[in-house]
């Protein structure tokens, strides 16, 4: 491998690197603090490796990994919210656990799982990158031990992910059979010629979007989200839900653009209607939740449906730069989104140790007493709702765009009746944040601490960066593909 | 400089919201001189602006036909820009949002005591949102603030509101943003149609002349209808008002009413109806039934209330399908007398806002039920409902008739059937507005019932929009010339399919 | 040329200025004003009718340009001819006299101020009615009038039947407004202007006699005139309208307003000149109306009831004389009944005013002695209504009947109605004088009419009686009649039959001859007078028409139908949220089932026609 | 040799069943070590189908994925095992029918 090979690679490198230098830490001092800023330290370190990166793109490294900035970006992405997640946890860590240094170490390998994930060009670094992910989140969502909703929700998405991760393999293991290679490009170049039956690669491709369609939680495979969210810590859940699930929807995208799966046009038709259900199940799940994190987790499924649109999109090719450039805008504002809104929870949940879920109630008359906490809320809300001057908005409109391009005239149906729907809750929120001084019972006073502050304003001003001036990103995504 | 007046608006939203720190009556003054500021604005730029250029025919299409103009660059990807432009339509509704704003600060003045600065601040968002819509040329600008408006709105309902806001608000706020929506994808069809060589543009002017035709310009053309009849409020869409302007505080149901309202009506004739002159032509006959529809249906229940807001609030309806009416007619004297609608109901409705407001500050109930005979406790507002009751009925000498006339008139030439029907509503009219005095103010007063008078405050204000709606009702000729050149620039676009229209009228009707 | 924008303009500044004193002014000034304005522009109005009698100009005068739309610009104008100048002459003589009249009689009312503002704004808005000299201004006025009657019918609003009472006649003649205003659509589109002089030229260049066109736009107007002027079918307001004060029944509801009607024909009488079939549905109207108008007089027992039909009846007189297109003689009965009606009225509100504000005639009596002054006033005001020979009312009354006689076909059809009605007149006019003003003493009066009472109605009784020899300047308006030969025997008719009923009256409800209560045992005759009292039933026959449906439908749409749809769309999403919720049961197992389920269904889906 | 090569196709049956039968474990068996059980024989059918592809295709690649799924597997299976501890200690009980605080 040649030095520009490892700088191509350098984020993740130095996220293992990071991975490594926190262990030996934690195995010679045991500290919060140190642990933590070491890991993002390293975090923002890959994160800015990106940068360094980005001059030597494209490069193929070795024959699993392939340096662009398609990848690049969202490395960097991963990494950033690695870092925000471990600055939220702070403050959520105070309350918890006896030894909570590793879960910063499991944070910083997650991160380097997605990393990996969007280095992706082989069916083997897929799988290296999705197990490395999962395993560490496992262990994250069981973290908090003096609980037994973490442990259950831990080992149902242990059971389910191991399932999902099986199906996925037996998927590969068909493509592989089917056409005797396992890099994306290839595969495509086989794809056209190969020589077994189709049924054979039907089924594999099937069982792949199956298993990743569970990661993403999409319907019908869904069903583990809200309870995993549920029983996870906050800052945790949103990392499950915007790294998680952005990782493994640009591995998803990857596989479909390089290997070209949308010659499968029943596979593709089968995401379409898969976007469908998630948007209309989702928003329906979320509509009277009172629990604010399984309210998150419903809407989540809702909006990986709005973004496997893309792939429906993908089909009429002269959209398809469009439908791209519009899932990677949707995915940094879902991303940024989904981070503010479960870690703006762990400021408010904080003092709730022994529940792990936040009632509609416990936000009442939020506004009154924590006016900021409150005011980040509401964008963060209303960017999740789509709401103009958000980054949440110009990424739904990114979609319109894509998909009257592409003129994908029932997906835009579904996705105007979802937003109706995701509205009611949204506002919900915002209606109990809002209510009176006279009207919350739990007057309990919070005061979060300064870091998880900071981070949520920075997140939220970001969001409304993205949502007032789009256009440097959108210049970039537009020059990256 | 509408830049800056909407920033104005926004900015002084976040000085009046800090002033509440020092004092609780200060931020209804930074309101007041925000206000008042903006209003001086607008009068010293136009001050710089040619007489004659007021008189100028303003082509839509054409960026020197506009009074002000100004162009940013935004997004270039999709052809956005920050473009306003101002002709003598978005002036006059500028300028009746900037009056009914300081209406709705003076109308709220001392009955706001939870977080007064917020309260303040939202007003001001909601103004400079309404500023924006009416600014806007760009299309998704456009549409921006036609969201971003709701925001401050839905809080002003959902945090000051009465006993069931949150029903209220949400209610309001799901049809606008749901039928928004589908106007955000009419509007990226529209684009994508429109689609040059250097992409696609987001620009009135690009626009003008990209609709689809046939069953997909019709479809398009529902987007946008949708949405702005959902603003108006027309049948069947009118659901939400009811609630919002019942359970809003004082201040948000006159600026719902006042301007919010209008908004719609301004996006009918400003983009719904130029954009898609062909659909729009095939589709009047539907949406001037709509008109009928509403203003029959808004009288009738108008009448069934108990409720004094509800009962004018269902008289809007009633009174915005004869706006519907007016559009649709596409004749300068329909367009005229929906303009002039749109003004007169804004003032009128936002006076008779403002006396349930103060109605309910004293008696603490809206129910007409439990009111009468007020007139013998406070005859000073009982001269002003009989003045707002009697304006909203179409008294002639008032600015609502010369709208509901030019409207009538215009249609006539236009469908003699539609008409007819139509007239109905200047009898219900009446049937709802004398009945609200009936109820409240005359009849056996309650002599248990201690009730304070408009104060000098309350009475200025009501004095000024008397004189405004006397002046709209006896010489609305300097609103006519205002508004002409832009007709006129708009008329002939459509002149040759909407020719077509009595013929097609004649059609459907018996 | 200023004195005449001073006639509309004194009453509405005096209007103004009590409006906005908001009842602080003292009694006197305001009284000062409120008679003082009406009588300087009386004095304006004396002044240009001298004027214009000399030299007989027509004066059109411009204020402004109202709006201009296009081709539509109608202005602020006033067109002032002899029509115009004996309208004025009425509203303001009458009324200044009825203003004065009102200081007394409303002296004790603690709402002084606003009744005088109201009676103002009433004769500015009565004035620019008359004096305008577009369709659009004119109808300015007539909804201007219609406030005042609204404002002034309800002027006691404590009491919730007057509030009814106001209601129901703003509601009736906005009905006929809205017609009118139709009509005046259909002109606008049609003859492109709405200036009425210029729009009966038009009228004559563009349409035939008899084309479709005129006669809707006619019947569109009469529809409004119908209305305001409490014709059939829409004159069930009118009696109702009498919960007002009685200076107001005397101004608005005998004298001015309630005229309108006629005016308005009679101003656009060029239009109906071109639509014959409309003149004719006049004529009958009127016929119908006075005739039934008449019995139902007969059978009222409240004072102002009984005078409130009596207008209806006579209206209808001066709707057949339009129909029979005896336009000057409408308008001559307007003026004269204008006199005697104010006098009646202001009569009998000094028997109200004196008896503790008693309406029931048999709960009077005997007053012939007590209040001597009303007595005469009633005597002269009822021959003059009942058209007594040497009376104002027989001058114009005969020339109605006289017209009527000599038109073709259908003129003595017209005429033998009209002489039956005079006959009703003669009878119920009588009663009225009768039961009241002779007989035994059933109330004592408590006190008598002060001078500012009786001075309007000494001069009002002289105006009654020599009201016939004004001769009013008509000449240029109207085309001229064409004279027919009359046969003597039908003028020796139509002066006898007044006398008849007088006759009767005298027989039934002094003398005694003839027993009311033996005509009355009869049961059929019992019900007659009923149906009679009822005012023919039309209210209740209203009620169950539009009334009681309209409340119905309101009481029924109360919530919100339309919000159903929109409620279902929220079922619909709660059911499925329901639905939904079903899966999410926290089973391990169950969740695998399903993913399982899902996988099986993909490769089902993928593998389906795969080779 | 060709003779008894065994068709791919045949172990790749064999390799469905096996996921099939690790299926039904999953979803019929309560006791969360046999669950995990399940997990194993579903990810072993992949490494089997990939050692066959492998073996068809004559590339090593099949191999190395088999390696790799071992390493994936004995991953999960660790955590996995650290769960049942916990879920021992906490529930009292391994049946994860009685795990059901989550939901709704």
């Amino acid at each position: 491998m040649s030095a520009s090979d490892f700088l191509a690679i350098a984020p993740l490198l130095v996220l293992a690197a990071g991975a490594t230098a926190v262990m030996l830490q934690i195995a010679f001092m045991r500290s919060v603090p140190v642990t933590a800023i070491l890991s993002m330290v390293a975090l923002l370190l890959a994160a800015l490796s990106c940068v360094s990166a980005a001059a030597i793109t494209p490069l193929q490294v070795g024959a699993l990994l392939s340096a662009d900035q398609f990848s690049l970006l969202f490395t960097a992405l991963f990494c950033v919210a690695g870092a925000v997640t471990c600055g939220l946890s702070l403050d959520y860590i105070r309350h918890h656990g006896d030894e909570p240094e590793e879960y910063f170490l499991l944070i910083v390998l997650a991160t380097l799982g997605a990393g990996v994930l969007a280095y992706a060009n082989h069916l083997a670094s897929l799988l290296l990158g999705l197990e490395l992910l999962s395993v560490s989140l496992y262990a994250l969502i069981a973290y908090p031990n003096r609980s037994l909703l973490p442990l259950e929700a831990a080992s149902k998405y242990l059971v389910l992910s191991g399932a999902a991760s099986a199906t996925l393999l037996f998927g590969f293991a068909l493509l592989y059979a089917g056409t005797g290679t396992l890099a994306f490009a290839e595969l495509g170049e086989k794809l056209g010629q190969a020589e077994m039956g189709t049924g054979l690669l039907m089924a594999g491709s099937a069982m792949i979007f199956a298993g990743l369609a569970f990661k993403l939680s999409l319907v019908p495979f869904h069903l583990w989200t809200p309870d995993v969210y549920d029983g996870a810590p906050a800052p945790i859940s949103g990392f499950l839900a915007s790294v998680g699930k952005a990782a493994v929807f640009v591995a998803l995208l990857r596989l479909f653009l390089e290997a070209d799966l949308f010659r499968y046009y029943k596979l593709v038709q089968l995401t379409g209607l898969t976007a469908i259900l998630s948007m209309l199940a989702g928003n329906l799940l979320a509509l009277l939740q009172t629990n604010i994190k399984r309210m998150l987790a419903y809407s989540s499924i809702a909006h990986l449906g709005y973004l496997l649109m893309v792939f429906m999109i993908c089909l009429d090719t002269g959209s398809r730069a469009l439908a791209v450039e519009a899932a990677m805008f949707y995915l940094i504002a879902y991303t940024a989104t989904t981070i503010a809104a479960f870690g703006l929870l762990t400021l408010i949940n904080e003092s709730q140790v022994e529940r792990e879920q936040v009632q509609l109630q416990q936000v009442s008359g939020l506004f009154w007493r924590q006016p900021l906490l409150a005011g980040l809320m509401l964008v963060a809300l209303l960017s999740l709702a789509g709401i103009p001057l958000t980054a949440g908005f110009i990424g739904k409109f990114y979609l319109f765009t894509a998909a009257v391009s592409g003129g994908n005239w029932v997906l835009l149906a579904a996705l105007i009746l979802g937003s109706a729907i995701g509205i009611y809750y949204y506002l919900r929120v915002v209606f109990y944040m809002t209510r009176g001084a006279d009207e919350h019972k739990h007057t309990v006073t919070l005061s979060p601490g300064w870091s998880g502050s900071a981070l949520s304003c920075l997140l939220i001003a970001s969001i409304l960066v993205l949502g007032i001036v789009p256009q440097t990103l959108m210049a970039y995504l537009r020059s990256i593909l | 400089m509408m830049l800056q007046l909407i920033l104005l608006l926004l900015v002084a939203g976040v000085v009046a919201w800090q002033a509440e720190r020092f004092s609780s009556t200060l931020p209804r003054w930074v309101t007041v001189v925000a206000v008042l500021l903006a209003l001086l604005m607008l009068i010293a730029n136009l001050g710089g602006i040619p007489a004659e250029r007021f008189t100028l025919v303003s082509y839509p299409g054409e960026p020197q036909g506009w009074l002000m103009y100004s162009q940013h660059a935004w997004i270039p990807r999709f052809g956005i820009s920050l473009e306003f432009g101002m002709d003598g339509l978005s002036l006059l509704l500028l300028l009746l949002t900037l009056g009914l704003g300081l209406v709705a600060v003076v109308s709220s003045w001392d009955e706001i005591e939870f977080k007064p600065g917020l309260f303040q601040a939202n007003l001001l968002w909601t103004l400079a949102g309404v500023a924006g819509v009416f600014l806007a040329l760009d299309l998704f600008l456009f549409f921006l603030f036609w969201e971003v408006m709701l925001i401050p709105m839905y809080l002003l309902i959902a945090i000051w509101g009465h006993e069931k806001r949150a029903y209220a608000a949400m209610k309001f706020f799901i049809f606008t943003q749901v039928s928004g929506l589908l106007m955000l994808l009419s509007i990226v069809v529209l684009a994508f149609q429109g689609a040059g060589e250097d992409g696609i543009s987001f620009s009135y002017s690009d626009l003008l002349a990209s609709a689809p035709t046939g069953r997909a310009g019709m479809l398009t053309m529902l987007g946008f209808f949708i949405a702005f009849t959902v603003k108006l409020p027309g049948f069947p869409f009118h659901t939400w008002l009811p609630d919002a302007h019942t359970q809003a505080p004082t201040a948000g149901s006159v600026l719902l009413a006042g301007i919010l309202l209008k908004t719609g009506a301004y996006g009918l004739l400003r983009f719904c109806i130029p954009l898609f002159p062909e659909a729009s032509m095939q589709f009047a006959p539907v949406a001037m039934g709509l008109g009928v529809l509403g203003i029959v249906y808004g009288a009738i229940l108008a009448f069934a209330q108990s409720d004094f807001k509800r009962l004018v609030a269902y008289s809007s309806v009633s009174h915005m399908g004869f706006v519907l009416l007016g559009l649709y007619a596409w004749n300068s004297l329909a367009l005229q007398g929906a303009i002039m609608q749109m003004v007169a109901h804004g003032v009128s409705t936002a006076a008779l806002f403002m006396m349930a407001g103060a109605l309910q500050h004293r008696l603490h109930t809206r129910d007409m039920f439990r009111m009468g005979g007020l007139w013998q406790q406070a005859p000073r507002m009982g001269a002003c409902a009989m003045f707002f009751a009697v304006a909203s009925l179409g008294l002639p000498g008032m600015g609502n008739f010369v709208a509901e006339f030019l409207v009538l008139a215009g249609l006539f030439a236009v469908s003699p059937w539609m008409t007819a029907a139509a007239a109905l509503g200047l009898i219900t009219a009446a049937v709802y507005s004398l009945w609200m005095m009936q109820q409240a103010f005359q009849g056996r007063p309650d002599n248990n019932r201690e009730m304070a008078d408009f104060g000098v405050r309350e009475m200025s204000a009501m004095l000024v929009m008397m004189a405004v709606l006397l002046g709209l009702g006896l010489y609305p000729q300097p609103l006519f010339d205002l508004t002409q050149p832009v007709l006129e620039g708009l008329l002939p676009r459509m002149s040759e399919p909407m020719s077509a229209l009595p013929r097609l009228l004649s059609e459907v009707s018996p | 040329m200023n004195s005449i924008v001073l006639i509309p303009l004194l009453p509405l500044l005096s209007a103004a200025v009590l409006i906005l004193s908001t009842g602080k002014m003292p009694r006197t000034v305001a009284s000062l004003m409120g008679a003082g304005s009406i009588g300087l522009s009386a004095l304006c109005v004396a002044l240009l009718a001298s004027s214009f009698l000399a030299d007989g100009e027509i004066r059109e005068l411009t204020l402004w340009t109202w709006m201009s739309i296009g081709d539509f610009s109608p202005r602020i104008a006033f067109y002032i001819d002899g029509l115009t100048i004996v309208m004025m002459s009425v509203i303001t003589g009458i009324g200044f006299l009825i203003h004065l009249y009102s200081i007394e009689f409303m002296w004790d009312d603690e709402s002084l101020c606003r009744y005088f503002a109201y009676m103002n704004l009433f004769v500015a808005a009565m004035l620019l009615l008359v004096m305008a000299d577009n369709l659009l201004l004119l109808y300015l006025g007539w909804e201007g009038v219609g406030l005042c009657s609204y404002l002034l019918v309800g002027f006691w609003y404590r009491d919730p039947d007057n509030g009814a009472a106001a209601r129901k006649a703003f509601i009736v003649t906005r009905i006929g407004d809205t017609a009118m205003a139709l009509g005046l659509f259909l002109l606008l589109t049609e003859l492109g202007t709405l200036d009425i002089q210029p729009l009966m030229v038009a009228a004559n260049t563009q349409w035939q006699t008899g084309d479709t066109l005129p006669v809707l736009a006619t019947a569109l107007l009469l529809g409004g005139a119908v209305g305001k002027s409490a014709q059939l079918p829409l004159h069930t307001w009118l009696p109702d309208a009498m919960a007002g004060p009685t200076p107001v029944s005397a101004l608005i509801h005998a004298a001015t307003m309630v005229t309108a009607g006629v005016y308005l024909i009679a101003r656009t009488y060029g239009l109906f000149l071109l639509a014959p079939a409309t003149l004719e549905a006049v004529a009958w109207i009127g016929l119908a109306t006075l005739l039934i108008a008449a019995f139902a007089a007969l059978a009222q027992n409240d004072i102002k009831r009984i005078l409130a039909y009596s207008t209806i009846s006579q209206i209808g007189y001066m709707f057949l004389a339009l129909g029979v297109g005896a336009f000057a003689s409408g308008i001559f009965h307007l003026v004269t009944h204008a006199f005697f009606k104010a006098l009646l009225f202001l009569a009998a509100g000094a028997v109200i005013h004196c008896l503790h504000h008693e309406h029931n005639i048999f709960r009077m009596g005997g007053l012939r002695s007590r209040l001597p002054v009303v007595f005469a006033s009633f005597v002269i005001g009822s021959a003059a209504l009942a058209a007594l020979p040497f009376t104002s009312g027989f001058y114009s009354k005969d020339a109605i009947l006289l017209a009527a006689w000599s038109l073709q076909d259908i003129g003595p059809w017209l005429w033998a109605g009209g002489l039956l009605g005079a006959l009703l007149t003669g009878i119920y006019s009588f009663r009225l004088v009768f039961i009241v003003f002779f007989g035994e003493a059933r109330t004592e009066p408590d006190r008598q009419p002060g001078w500012k009472m009786a001075g309007p109605l000494i001069l009002l009784c002289v105006l009654s009686i020599v009201g016939g020899w004004i001769a009013l300047p008509l000449a240029g308006v109207f085309p001229a009649a064409e004279s027919h030969p009359v046969n003597h025997s039908v003028e020796w008719i139509s002066i006898g039959v007044p006398l008849l009923g007088l006759l009767l009256a005298y027989l039934m409800f002094l003398g005694g001859q003839i027993s009311v209560d033996k005509l009355l045992s009869a049961p059929m005759a019992r019900r007659l007078v009923d149906f009679w009292f009822s005012g023919w039933r039309f209210d209740q026959l209203y009620d169950l028409l539009w009334v009681k449906p309209y409340k119905a439908i309101a009481h029924w749409w109360r919530n919100e139908p339309v919000d159903a749809l929109y409620n279902g769309i929220v079922a619909a999403s709660q059911w499925g949220h329901r639905r939904l919720l079903i899966l999410q049961n926290g089973e391990l197992r169950w969740y695998a089932t399903i993913m399982v389920l899902g996988l099986v269904l993909l490769l089902a889906v993928m593998l389906r026609n795969a080779p | 040799m060709d003779g008894l090569m065994v068709p791919m196709e045949h172990v790749l049956v064999v390799a469905g069943l096996l996921f099939t039968c690790g299926l039904f474990g999953l979803m019929l068996r309560r006791n969360i070590i046999f669950m995990l059980m399940s997990l194993e024989v579903m990810l072993n059918s992949a490494a089997l189908a990939f050692v066959t592809a492998g073996a068809h295709w004559a590339q090593a690649d099949g191999q190395v994925m088999f390696m790799l799924i071992l390493t994936v597997a004995a991953a999960e299976v660790a955590v996995g095992l650290g769960l049942v501890l916990q879920i021992q200690r906490r529930f009292k009980t391994l049946d994860m029918d009685r795990a059901n605080r989550l939901r709704g």
